[in-house]
């Protein structure tokens, strides 16, 4: 793979320009022809949610399509970091990056511009100065965590005693969904939180956390986790508990995500609400790309994914099938 | 490849193999196996790895863990062990950059911290490793624990260091003259190397002097071969475990520096793992667990190797994300059975 | 020294002894196994804190502290511990000069160089800068001498140098001893063997069971007169054990064990071998002739590479220890530490050990059958231990040798092979187990007896292989079994 | 006065060198503190759980549930290290590797299917297969390449997650049956956790081996000296191989308890870091991490420990990520209390600040 085409950028330049007018009418069979893409993702076993992702990615970047695409997978920051630098010398003509922290990416960055190379986020923000990147596809996270809270609003409790579990600190997610949340609770005299703490995405810590708020007999009536593996394990610990949950239970139960299970979940009433989280970047990716051989510009750098909320009683099973992932 | 120079070697000078002591063979092993596999990835995987830079971005990215490794270097031969580091280097990266940022301090003060820190963690596990006779294992393991968990505490959450003075440090480079490529562009672009490199190769060969011509770096090997013995050849053993265990911590605190001077920003998540890196770079670069034997040259190729590994797999563009770890598994599973192998086959004679 | 202290946890190594050393003079320590030589050296030298009394130097105003060995070479004393206390992978100079050079930074060249030149005046056939550990264990003893005489030192300790050494190397020895009494060195010299001690002694104290005996002159203290000391009883005439017995009498049966052209990875030349029921027989030849390669190929203990094995007339396969000891042979190795005792098991464990293995996985012995067994073996060769439970590493390096034979004895052997089974054993026990082989032999077991005191093969063994150079150079039985047909042997007439 | 204290001391000295004692005391403070600190800790009470089946709960009942897969994994671990001087890390990776099999063999093809595929007890035979296997290669890695463990292992632990996810191609299968959440949960009319039972069954079947068997005088005789080991027909590198086989059927059991718990799996989070736990297991309970003769009870309790102290943990409402500080605060204070140099070290304290009586000083 990749022996070829070593030396003359210039003409690889024009030949992929001409590629892309082309576009998809027959798979090219020169790799020369090919546009070269470096994807950067989190480690796909992560979650439904980056399976998804992973596979909507690995289905649009393909051969056929007229990419010829690399991936690596890391879940730490600085194996990330050695990946994109890796591709930079590799020559990729695109860097995709979904980061694992925010923080950390300016001088990498520089070194893909300092190469000619386009980079574009997906999925997840960095920390870094707009001019350093072509464009960002993402979720809007503090909009999800604000559909989910005014969702939560509209319950009409009289008291919300909340656990709150939160994913790793300092991701996109965490700090957008944690956020909204945070906000409310201090704004709000009837809102409290019995606990808030971090399961790492990880169910069962997540169950543990729960379960020791109910040894302590601490009473709550809503968990809000951000996302679909932690609500589970915290269901887990009520149904051992014997405290109902979901529609007409004594516990409104929330995740993210919106797996599949997940909203079967809601749809059987055993949940109450689940936010999406639009995994399906791969074709707005691709849009820029095509804006970018084009030669223009991209109109908005920042582009934010539709996203919507589901709500247990009036999810479907059309919604589950739709947006199940 | 491997194969046909491992056989020339062993073949042309078997004889003096067999005389050599293990800590020498081992690093000769871990050099030849190193080369074989970096020619191997320009034969098979192309243009990226003919680039200097390819090379150069290893460094880059590894400086820290070449500092790390080292330490764990100095405390294996001891017969010890420091699975701290990682922690250290993460906590040493969320303080620095809690100073930096939201007290606006400068970097002298915040290289300070971080030797403190190091200073700090090789002190305390020095003390309880030697004086008071606990498992390395575990006051390190407790070590890993405290520095992971005190980084959160600092800072639950990442975040880029904006410090002027900081930010220029970081982006330093260090120009490698006629190294350089044109890029896709068709401009030039001049080989660079980051400030932790130079660093990283001043504490090598700092380390390799101290231990290959100073009688404390002997007398890490002794204590390593055999503690009892070595206390009866007269060396203080507790001592040269407190120091090996101090000189580990330090180099924690360097190598957390220059890990947070690399990324630029401070996370709890930063270092995760690194411990075990650094001794399976160590181990790699032929320093035994059990102690007695080790080389800081060995250490660096060692780190070199792991790395050159991890980015033969990233560049093959793997379709699957599950063979990224099979893949990295499987050639470091083939570098320590070749390594073992040439052991055996040496001690058979 | 004086009214010096130590108890190890349930056992008292020393209690209240005195002892004098003056300068030029060689000063034998002698005792029994567990008699407490080696606790008092360990004392002097730091290794061990005292728990009461006081040493005192001259030159030096009081009591000086020891704490450690450092303290105690600052002090000129400098020593050769009995289990060989070095380095194993340093090479040679550094184990020669680790912990005595001055300043901070190590000369590599003056080191090798200056090691070179004290191998080559000692003869010691090693070279500078190999590892320690690819050398002989005989070399290593050497290596310990070299670094402990070469010091300057007004004390010298050596706790059981000669007991891996040859006898051209104890002589060689001898030599650097006087050289150094001649200069005013005070010497300590621990060992079992008499005769040395007579040879190059002015003064001997006794300790027996952690007390002092006392202190004699050697012309005071005929071999009677020390032996009884000692053992705190008189000893039968040395010569005779082998009347005791009826000595094996010739070609009747078939042999045990016989093999043609065995030969191991440890580069042994093939070699022919047979003994007979109730036959003690030996190899013998210099250090590192290969006499225990040999046994050890015969064993299965290296891997065998070639020959054929017949044992009681069937021919077997024995490539491993347990091929070996299914067919009921037994091999007590040479080297005690390395390959004979588990150290933190327990006597009792260690006793056990090879029969349990037999026995096989799924029939442990009950604790109650351990306790017997292991007090009825502690009994017989009056093992000195505070209890069976305790750790074999915290016992006197004769009284270990005495669990490992043990160990063998208990898995009743047709065979039972003996490599070097009485180094560092005191002088009664050695007797005691010269008469035990040729009580087992009489019996009917089969012993294969390797010492490097010939006096002791040929007082037990009715024929002796002679080996050089890794090879059978000859094969000596009755009217031939003399020292000096022995050593032209060994020689070779060619040379 | 003087001599009563002997008397005492001598008891303590007695006590003292048991090894089981450090984890004992160890237990035995943070169940005091709790006690101290808020009694409703020991509050134990019989409900109902959702489906209609009695069940304990408490913290106690919740420390003997979660802190079951440590003990069972601190088991294997101690035979490990026993064995072989060296710990295995990769047993958080196999775990995911066991769980994975479990799952594959129990779906099928369809990651959501209706009804089981096979048998549970197939799909965890299967599993103990495949762990036992994996625990094989890193015996073999230790025993005949001599690669030290922790570097061997290392390759599994890079690889193990990667496993896992390639088995059942990067889906995450999802189990229906409510059979299956019984060993992670409630057996219906039993209302204590069976993840405990099952723990319990472990701690047994060991025992019985280890008093019928000569698993123990082998594996010591092993881990101290292997060649004389060898030179009394053991087979050291069988012996290891065995250690590890026996921790692989360890983390096969694990691995159901895991996978039962939330009848699902997380390939990158399932029984992470768990190694580490189960290495500090073995330390707590007193054995020497460089091998030979080994206290498996006390390793148990050490599990137990590590459990007690993370649910104290959270009970007092530690932020979760900050929880390994604390965790390392108490476990730097039990071994420093047992550790045997502290002795010798005050000793030698005393000496230095007590006027010099005798000269007698401590070995430096
Ligand atoms: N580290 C130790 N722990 C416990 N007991 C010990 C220790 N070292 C020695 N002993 C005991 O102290 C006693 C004296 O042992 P020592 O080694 O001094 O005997 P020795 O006279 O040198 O005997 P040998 O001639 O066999 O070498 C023995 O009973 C031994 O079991
Ligand atoms: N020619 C040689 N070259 C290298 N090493 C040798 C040579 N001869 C002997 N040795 C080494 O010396 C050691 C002693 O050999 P061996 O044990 O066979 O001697 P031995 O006759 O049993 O003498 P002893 O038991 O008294 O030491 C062996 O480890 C062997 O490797
Ligand atoms: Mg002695
Ligand atoms: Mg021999």
């Amino acid at each position: 793979v990749g022996c070829g085409s070593s030396d003359d950028s210039a003409s690889d330049d024009s030949a992929q320009t001409e590629d892309t007018t082309g576009d998809e009418e027959e798979p090219a069979d020169d790799n020369g022809d090919l546009i070269k893409v470096g994807i950067i993702n989190n480690d796909p076993n992560e979650s439904g949610y980056r399976t998804a992702n992973d596979k909507d990615l690995k289905e649009t970047f393909t051969e056929e399509n007229g990419y010829d695409a690399s991936f690596a997978y890391s879940l730490k920051n600085d194996e990330q970091i050695t990946a994109a630098q890796k591709f930079i010398q590799d020559g990729v003509d695109y860097l995709l990056l979904s980061a694992a922290d925010t923080a950390g990416w300016d001088s990498v960055l520089q070194d893909a511009a300092d190469a000619g190379i386009q980079v574009i986020l997906f999925d997840r923000t960095i920390d870094a100065d707009e001019s350093l990147y072509a464009a960002s596809i993402v979720s809007d996270m503090d909009k999800e965590g604000q559909t989910a809270v005014d969702w939560l609003d509209s319950q009409g409790l009289d008291e919300y005693n909340i656990i709150h579990i939160q994913g790793v600190m300092g991701s996109a997610a965490q700090q957008g969904r944690t956020g909204a949340l945070q906000d409310k609770v201090d704004s709000t005299d009837n809102w409290n939180i019995v606990t808030q703490q971090t399961a790492e995405w990880n169910a069962e810590k997540a169950q543990q956390i729960v379960q020791s708020v109910i040894d302590a007999g601490q009473s709550f009536n809503v968990i809000y986790a951000e996302n679909d593996d932690m609500a589970k394990g915290a269901v887990a610990a009520l149904d051992k508990a014997n405290m109902s949950h979901g529609v007409d239970g004594d516990v409104i139960v929330m995740g993210f995500d919106c797996n599949k299970w997940a909203l079967e979940e809601l749809l059987a009433g055993n949940w109450n609400y689940d936010g999406q989280c639009n995994p399906f970047q791969a074709s707005y990716i691709e849009e820029v790309i095509n804006t970018l051989e084009a030669g223009d510009e991209v109109a908005e750098k920042t582009i934010i994914m539709e996203e919507k909320g589901f709500d247990a009683t009036t999810i479907t099973q059309e919604d589950v099938d739709q947006y199940g992932i | 490849m491997a194969g046909e120079k491992k056989a020339a070697k062993s073949g042309g000078i078997g004889n003096k193999l067999k005389n050599m002591t293990d800590t020498n063979l081992l690093l000769l092993i871990t050099v030849v196996i190193f080369f074989a596999m970096y020619i191997a990835a320009i034969i098979f995987q192309g243009k990226g790895f003919l680039k200097a830079q390819t090379f150069l971005n290893i460094l880059n990215a590894n400086a820290a863990l070449i500092i790390l490794s080292c330490g764990l270097s100095i405390v294996m031969i001891t017969g010890g062990i420091d699975i701290s580091v990682g922690g250290v280097t993460a906590l040493v990266g969320m303080c620095c950059a809690v100073y930096l940022d939201f007290k606006g301090g400068n970097v002298a003060v915040a290289v300070i911290i971080a030797l403190a820190i190091g200073v700090a963690f090789g002190l305390v596990q020095g003390f309880l490793v030697a004086y008071l006779d606990i498992q390395p294992f575990i006051v390190t393991l407790a070590g890993m624990f405290f520095a992971r968990g005190m980084t959160t505490i600092v800072n639950s959450s990442p975040f880029n260091v904006a410090n002027e003075d900081f930010v220029a440090l970081k982006g330093t480079r260090i120009t490698v003259p006629g190294l350089g490529s044109v890029n896709k562009l068709g401009k030039y672009v001049d080989a660079y190397v980051e400030i932790g490199v130079v660093v990283a190769l001043l504490v090598v060969i700092i380390l390799f002097c101290v231990l290959r011509w100073t009688k404390f770096g002997r007398a890490l090997y002794a204590v390593g071969g055999n503690r009892q013995s070595a206390l009866m050849l007269g060396i203080n053993v507790k001592r040269t475990r407190f120091f090996a265990q101090l000189l580990c911590g330090i180099l924690a605190g360097i190598g957390g520096f220059v890990y947070f001077l690399h990324v630029g920003s401070g996370s709890p998540s930063h270092a995760s793992g690194e411990e075990m890196n650094a001794i399976a770079s160590s181990i790699i670069g032929g320093t035994m667990l059990t102690g007695g034997v080790g080389n800081i040259i060995g250490t660096l190729f060692g780190v070199l190797s792991l790395s050159t590994i991890k980015n033969i797999v990233s560049s093959a563009g793997l379709d699957q994300a599950w063979w990224t770890g099979i893949t990295t598994a499987v050639m470091l599973c083939l570098f320590l059975v070749i390594q073992s192998v040439i052991m055996k086959v040496r001690k058979q004679g | 020294m004086r009214n010096i202290h130590k108890s190890f946890p349930g056992v008292r190594a020393l209690q209240g002894v005195d002892f004098t050393l003056r300068e030029g003079e060689i000063h034998a320590l002698m005792g029994e196994n567990g008699a407490g030589k080696s606790t008092l050296i360990k004392v002097l030298t730091g290794v061990y804190g005292k728990d009461e009394g006081q040493i005192f130097i001259k030159g030096k105003e009081g009591e000086v502290a020891i704490h450690s060995p450092q303290d105690a070479q600052k002090v000129g004393i400098s020593t050769v511990y009995q289990e060989i206390t070095l380095c194993p992978n340093l090479t040679v100079a550094e184990n020669m000069f680790i912990g005595r050079t001055a300043g901070a930074v190590q000369n590599w060249r003056k080191m090798n160089a200056d090691t070179d030149k004290i191998l080559k005046s000692l003869d010691i056939p090693a070279k500078a800068t190999q590892q320690l550990s690819t050398c002989s264990i005989a070399v290593q003893q050497m290596v310990a001498i070299a670094r402990a005489v070469d010091m300057e030192c007004k004390v010298l300790i050596l706790d059981e140098p000669t007991s891996s050494l040859d006898e051209s190397e104890v002589e060689k020895l001898f030599k650097l001893m006087r050289d150094l009494r001649a200069k005013g060195v005070g010497i300590i010299f621990v060992t079992h063997f008499l005769d040395q001690v007579y040879e190059v002694c002015d003064t001997i104290t006794v300790l027996r069971d952690g007390q002092l005996v006392g202190q004699f002159d050697i012309k005071e203290c005929p071999r009677v007169v020390l032996v009884a000391k000692m053992l705190g009883k008189e000893l039968d005439d040395t010569e005779e054990i082998k009347g005791d017995y009826s000595t094996y009498q010739g070609d009747e049966t078939e042999s045990v064990y016989e093999a043609k052209g065995l030969a191991s990875n440890a580069g042994i030349k093939p070699f022919d071998f047979y003994i007979k029921k109730g036959e003690v027989n030996g190899f013998t030849g210099l250090l590192g002739s290969g006499r225990s390669e040999s046994v050890r190929a015969i064993f299965g203990a290296d891997k065998v590479t070639g020959g054929t094995v017949k044992m009681k007339g069937k021919s077997v396969k024995i490539t491993k220890p347990i091929d070996a000891m299914r067919n009921g042979i037994a091999y007590l190795p040479e080297d005690r530490k390395g390959d004979g005792i588990v150290g933190d098991l327990s006597v009792r464990d260690n006793i056990i050990l090879a029969q349990q293995v037999l026995r096989g996985f799924m029939k442990p012995f009950s604790k109650a059958e351990t306790y017997k067994i292991a007090d009825e073996y502690i009994k017989l060769l009056d093992i000195k231990t505070a209890s069976a439970d305790t750790p074999i590493k915290s016992l006197s390096g004769g009284n270990q040798q005495k669990v490992i034979l043990a160990r063998w004895l208990f898995t009743h052997p047709d065979y039972l092979i003996l490599d070097e089974p009485t180094r560092g054993i005191d002088i009664g026990t050695k007797i005691d187990i010269q008469k035990l082989v040729l009580k087992l032999a009489s019996e009917g077991m089969s012993v294969t007896f390797i010492s490097s005191e010939t006096d002791e093969m040929l007082r037990t063994c009715s024929r002796l292989v002679v080996m050089r150079d890794r090879k059978v150079v000859g094969e000596l039985s009755g009217e031939e079994l003399t020292q000096s047909k022995i050593m032209s042997t060994i020689a070779g007439g060619d040379k | 006065m003087q001599t009563k204290k002997a008397g005492v001391g001598e008891f303590f000295k007695n006590l003292t060198r048991q090894q089981i004692f450090i984890p004992l005391v160890a237990l035995a403070l943070l169940l005091i503190f709790n006690l101290i600190a808020d009694p409703n800790f020991f509050k134990i009470t019989l409900g109902h759980n959702s489906a209609g089946d009695p069940v304990l709960s408490g913290y106690l009942i919740t420390i003997l549930d979660s802190g079951s897969e440590l003990a069972i994994l601190a088991i294997g671990m101690t035979l490990v290290t026993a064995a072989t001087g060296g710990q295995d890390i990769s047993v958080g990776a196999t775990t995911a590797i066991a769980g994975s099999v479990i799952l594959r063999v129990l779906c099928g093809t369809d990651s959501r299917p209706d009804e089981l595929q096979a048998p549970i007890i197939v799909a965890f035979l299967v599993a103990c297969v495949a762990a036992m296997l994996f625990g094989a290669f890193n015996g073999v890695l230790v025993a005949y390449f001599k690669i030290q463990p922790m570097v061997a292992t290392l390759i599994l632990y890079t690889a193990g997650r990667s496993i896992a996810a390639w088995i059942n191609n990067n889906e995450l299968p999802i189990v229906s049956d409510t059979t299956f959440t019984y060993f992670g949960g409630f057996i219906p009319g039993i209302p204590i956790p069976t993840p405990f039972f099952i723990a319990m069954i472990c701690v047994i079947v060991i025992a019985l081996v280890l008093r019928f068997t000569n698993l123990r005088l082998y594996t010591e005789a092993v881990g101290i000296n292997e060649n004389s080991s060898r030179l009394n027909g053991l087979n050291p590198a069988f012996i290891k191989i065995l250690s590890f086989v026996i921790l692989g059927l360890c983390v096969a059991v694990v691995g159901l308890i895991k996978v039962s718990r939330l009848s699902s799996i997380n390939y990158s989070v399932i029984a992470k870091d768990i190694e580490m736990d189960a290495i500090l297991a073995v330390a707590l309970g007193g054995n020497a991490l460089s091998g030979g003769k080994f206290n498996m009870t006390a390793s148990v309790i050490g599990a137990y420990v590590i459990q007690c102290l993370t649910t104290t943990l959270y009970k007092f409402n530690v932020q979760s990520d900050a929880l390994p500080a604390y965790k390392a605060v108490v476990v730097i204070v039990l071994v420093v209390m047992s550790a045997p140099g502290m002795k010798d070290f005050i000793a030698g304290i005393k000496k230095k600040i007590a006027p010099k009586k005798h000269d007698v000083k401590e070995v430096g």
